[in-house]
């Protein structure tokens, strides 16, 4: 599979009349949107904001953030089997707002979590304070349940990215950049003398607001497939998790998978990235045990020498990953585990819920109780009336000055088990 | 199966339910955990991960657990593995005092219930006898919208 | 802004008063600078120096460390320091275990910053890292230039009292205790070239190294059981009723020695379990249940075993570290080498 | 010294040489589900096979199972 990546760089986002790319501003109708996202009866009222880099703003609680982006050719549409029909993605040509982010905000649960400064220390930890967010605020009517509810506002935000990415359709991209894959018989022949190297990525599937959708199914009625790396270019898979800021992946982050475009970067050179798989994290224990068989078989069938295993959330899937790690590492191959660590406040206990010796090559986003304290913003974008009872933060962890303290756990993107921050521990 | 709770919408939901036994105690997260605990060390297996969900054990009250029906001869090193790691992960997460709302509580409960749920409902021997949403309609999912909306 | 104050410990070779042979020279003190403090004091510049040198031979501090110890700080309290350098020792493992242990008084006497340097596999490193910065050197003063440039960097890190980093950006042995850091290299980055790494042989730092455990090869075996002296430990938490030390029911501080003179059996009248890793009910009725008391008594009398110690040791294996079990044990071993206790049967729950 | 303990992975990984697996968690070396007598007899084996493993010359880590 080929896939051309043409990227619009965008550097502001202006509300207006019309929306449109113009240079690099992404001009956006808010009252367009708004309509769109109306559509679903579920929504009671959206507020659309603008949250640029070095602003004094706070988004949260967030719950997605998304690239648009468009499929200009090939084969199917962004965001397959949920906002365009089944096909199979990831070759042909897609056109990205590069620099522009859709951030979905709205209180689902009571104890939501997701904070994301756009200035000062809290910037340092977030990813997304270094892209110009159009800030989705989403209310749903009364009686929403909140199921219901998490789904109306994952469509909201896929629906707006979709829009916007459409503006790119017929922009000249600034750069292009080429993702291929080959078949296995193909890829062996050409890199004869490479390393085999795959990725497993794990994907959280635990039950209501731990989702992930592949193709539109939810993540936890898979058994681990093998994919083509570019099909997650074209939103093959979307978030549906709501917990665990720091290091959970939102969509943006499938989006632009790391961990993908780290072993394409080498691709050819060092190794021959021969394929993704991707596999699940369930509740149910026998579940564990299939998955993790089946990944291990896949990884074996695939003659694979190297693999590099990304983990998504806490506690759970620390026994997924050391039990995919193990019988892959059985199985001859290499391994590299990626994961983020829970070691307390004060970084003196134990790291992870399991532990197994073949995870001997780990890397780290860094311990997520690690407290910081975030100064006060001039605008807060959604309501941080929540911020005391989220994930990492406590009661009374609001100062006199207004800068409050949080476990980085709350940031999102903080401890990217992806890969997708530099934050690390030792 | 038999699924342990400290979780009352647990308790409620699976009243009915045919593929196993409910026991509910009102005892905080952590006697759940000790609770499955004492009942591995007889030879009970784990069916459930005792750390499912995001929402860390210092955050949520709730917590249900299923654990097999009958001890097995031999221990399993597994299940004690799991159990004994997950109460030393919830040991040393800190104690926040957090100011808990009716809706917050029952954001909890809904939240365990349905992780408890996601892991029932795969199972071969699941038997409803319930309807797992009497009061809501069930988690949608995406596959059925159309590629306009 | 005046200098900041700070005294340096080194042994009796760094001050060149001589070798193993001087060993037993008493702690003195000397104004200024001496030996690799000259250095320091030229990295310190403007900032800081080196305004005394405690020295103490090797062999006196090991053998007297209580002495010694009260005489250094006394000698280092006088010179009024803002910090405190101990060392480096690079392999040497008794300076290197004096260096640990003075600066950890220091710090927790004096109350100032403290830290000191020495190789990683130095028997000090071990003992000492948990609770003082030892900076990682050479194995031998071949280091010294690399060593002085990185403790004079800590010190002047902790004199300024910026937050210090995580070891691998200050340089220091790991302290088993987890800080942040910023990497150049994203994570998935540095997860494709750890792989890459892996798969041509090369070596590579894992940035979370799982548990280990030591390893110690198999003593010979018993010749003769019916003649032996065998002792009982558990990590049970097996312990008098009331739990006289108060040994706690998960991460043990401490063990318990508990005298079996005159005791045939564990009763639920005199014996309990303190172990808060397990339902309680069963070693609570009945003791021997987890340190088979009333079996070894009914083998002693028969003549199956020569005899059994007089005292067992018991904790509580719950939660309990290993860096702490070690100590436990080794601590009481001392004891059952001196008692010519041949064997021990270790029960855990 | 000899290990005598219900969970031999873990006498595995922290390193014992001489192991022998007991009952249970909470009850190594009984079984309340017995008699009195027959609890002690239970122990008893238990003991003797502890005291063979001590006079037995090992290579490396060893569970001595019966």
């Amino acid at each position: 599979m080929r896939l051309e990546l043409g990227y619009v760089p965008i550097s502001d986002i202006q509300l207006g009349e019309k929306s449109l790319v113009d240079g690099t501003t992404l001009f956006v109708n808010a009252e367009e949107v708004k309509a769109l996202i109306l559509k679903d009866e579920r929504i009671a009222s959206v507020q659309v904001d603008v949250a640029r880099p070095g602003e004094s703003v706070r988004i949260t609680p967030v719950k997605d953030v998304i690239e648009p982006r468009v499929k200009v050719e090939g084969p199917g549409g962004i965001f397959p089997g949920v906002m365009a029909p089944v096909d199979t993605v990831g070759s042909g040509r897609t056109h990205v707002l590069k620099g522009a982010a859709v951030v979905t905000t709205g209180k689902i649960v009571g104890f939501q979590e997701g904070i994301l400064d756009m200035s000062g220390v809290g910037a340092e930890y977030t990813p997304f304070s270094k892209t110009c967010n159009l800030v989705l605020v989403i209310d749903p009517k009364e009686d929403v349940k909140p199921h219901e509810h998490e789904h109306a506002v994952r469509e909201a935000g896929l629906k707006t990215a979709v829009y916007l990415g459409e503006l790119a359709r017929h922009v000249t991209p600034e750069t292009v950049e080429v993702f291929e894959t080959m078949s296995l018989l193909e890829g062996q022949q050409k890199y004869p003398d490479l390393p085999r190297v795959g990725y497993v990525q794990m994907l959280q599937s635990q039950g209501l607001l731990h989702d992930t959708y592949v193709y539109g199914v939810d993540a936890k009625r898979i058994l681990p497939t093998i994919m083509s790396p570019t099909e997650v270019m074209d939103g093959a898979i979307i978030s549906g998790n709501c917990v665990s800021a720091c290091d959970k992946n939102p969509t943006y982050v499938h989006q632009n998978n790391p961990i993908v475009h780290d072993l394409f970067a080498r691709h050819g050179k060092d190794l021959n990235f021969a394929a993704m798989i991707i596999t699940n994290e369930n509740v149910y224990l026998a579940d564990k045990i299939r998955s993790s068989d089946w990944t291990a078989k896949l990884c074996e069938f695939l003659s694979l020498d190297g693999v590099i295993i990304s983990e998504e959330g806490f506690g759970n899937p620390d026994t997924d990953l050391m039990m995919n790690c193990r019988k892959i590492t059985d199985k001859g191959i290499k391994t590299v585990v990626i994961t983020d660590e829970y070691a307390g406040q004060d970084g003196a206990s134990q790291s992870l819920a399991d532990a197994h010796v073949s995870a001997d090559a780990l890397v780290t986003g860094g311990n997520a109780n690690q407290v910081v304290t975030l100064p006060p913003m001039d605008r807060v974008i959604g309501t941080d009336a929540y911020v005391g009872i989220i994930a990492g933060g406590w009661d009374q962890n609001k100062h006199a000055d207004g800068s409050i303290d949080v476990e980085l756990q709350a940031i999102t993107g903080a401890t990217s088990e992806v890969g997708f921050a530099h934050l690390s521990a030792r | 199966m038999r699924v342990l709770t400290n979780n009352p919408l647990t308790k409620q939901k699976l009243a009915n339910w045919q593929g196993g036994t409910v026991a509910y105690h009102d005892v905080p997260l952590i006697g759940i955990l000790t609770s499955a605990r004492d009942q591995i060390h007889l030879g009970y297996r784990l069916c459930t991960h005792p750390l499912s969900g995001s929402v860390k054990p210092n955050e949520t009250p709730y917590k249900s657990i299923a654990l097999s029906d009958a001890p097995e001869k031999a221990l399993c090193t597994d299940s004690l593995m799991l159990i004994e790691h997950s109460i030393a992960v919830c040991q040393h997460l800190a104690a926040n005092p957090r100011p808990v709302t009716d809706g917050m509580l029952k954001d909890f409960q809904l939240v365990d219930y349905t992780l408890i749920l996601s892991a029932l409902e795969g199972t071969s021997d699941w038997h409803p006898g319930i309807d797992p949403f009497s009061d809501a309609s069930h988690p949608a999912d995406t596959t059925h919208l159309s590629p306009s909306c | 802004m005046s200098k900041k104050r700070v005294v340096h410990y080194i042994n009796q070779f760094f001050a060149q008063i001589g070798g193993e042979e001087m060993a037993h020279v008493q702690p003195e003190y000397r104004e200024g600078p001496v030996g690799p403090g000259l250095a320091f004091n030229a990295s310190f510049g403007e900032h800081a120096e080196i305004v005394g040198t405690v020295i103490c031979g090797d062999s006196y501090f090991n053998e007297n460390m209580e002495e010694a110890k009260a005489e250094l700080i006394e000698m280092i309290d006088a010179a009024k320091p803002d910090l405190f350098i101990a060392g480096p020792a690079f392999n040497a493992g008794r300076y290197g275990v004096a260096c640990g242990a003075i600066a950890e008084a220091v710090q927790q006497q004096l109350n100032i910053p403290v830290l000191t340097g020495m190789y990683e596999e130095n028997p000090g490193a071990d003992m000492y890292k948990t609770n003082v910065y030892i900076i990682s050197t050479r194995n031998s003063a071949v280091g010294m230039r690399d060593a002085v440039k990185k403790m004079s960097a800590l010190a002047l890190k902790m004199l300024r009292d910026d937050t210090i980093g995580s070891s691998i950006e200050e340089g220091y042995i790991p302290q088993g205790i987890r800080v942040n850091l910023f990497e150049k290299e994203r994570g998935s980055k540095r997860a494709v070239d750890m792989l890459l790494k892996k798969l041509k042989g090369e070596p590579f730092t894992t940035e979370y190294p799982m548990p280990d455990f030591d390893r110690v090869d198999p003593r010979p075996a018993v010749k003769d059981i019916s003649k032996a002296k065998i002792a009982l430990v558990t990590s049970g938490g097996i312990v008098p009723l009331g739990n006289p030390d108060h040994i706690e029911s998960s991460s043990a501080t401490k063990y318990g020695k508990y005298d079996l003179l005159g005791v045939d059996d564990l009763t639920q009248a005199t014996y309990a379990t303190a172990h808060g890793g397990y339902d309680p009910s069963y070693a609570n009725a009945d003791a021997d249940r987890v340190l088979a008391l009333d079996t070894l008594r009914e083998f002693e009398a028969a003549g199956k075993i020569g005899s059994l110690y007089r005292y067992f040791f018991s904790t509580v294996g719950n939660g309990t570290s290993v860096k702490s079990a070690k100590a436990f044990a080794e601590d009481f071993s001392k004891e059952l080498i001196k008692e010519n206790v041949q064997a021990v049967i270790l029960t855990s729950t | 010294m000899v290990h005598m303990c219900t969970i031999v992975p873990i006498s595995m990984t922290v390193g014992a040489n001489r192991i022998v697996p007991t009952v249970a968690i909470p009850f190594p070396l009984g079984n309340p589900e017995l008699s009195g007598e027959e609890e002690k007899t239970l122990r008893r084996g238990l003991v003797e096979r502890a005291l063979r493993a001590l006079a037995t010359e090992v290579d490396g880590q060893t569970v001595f199972e019966n």
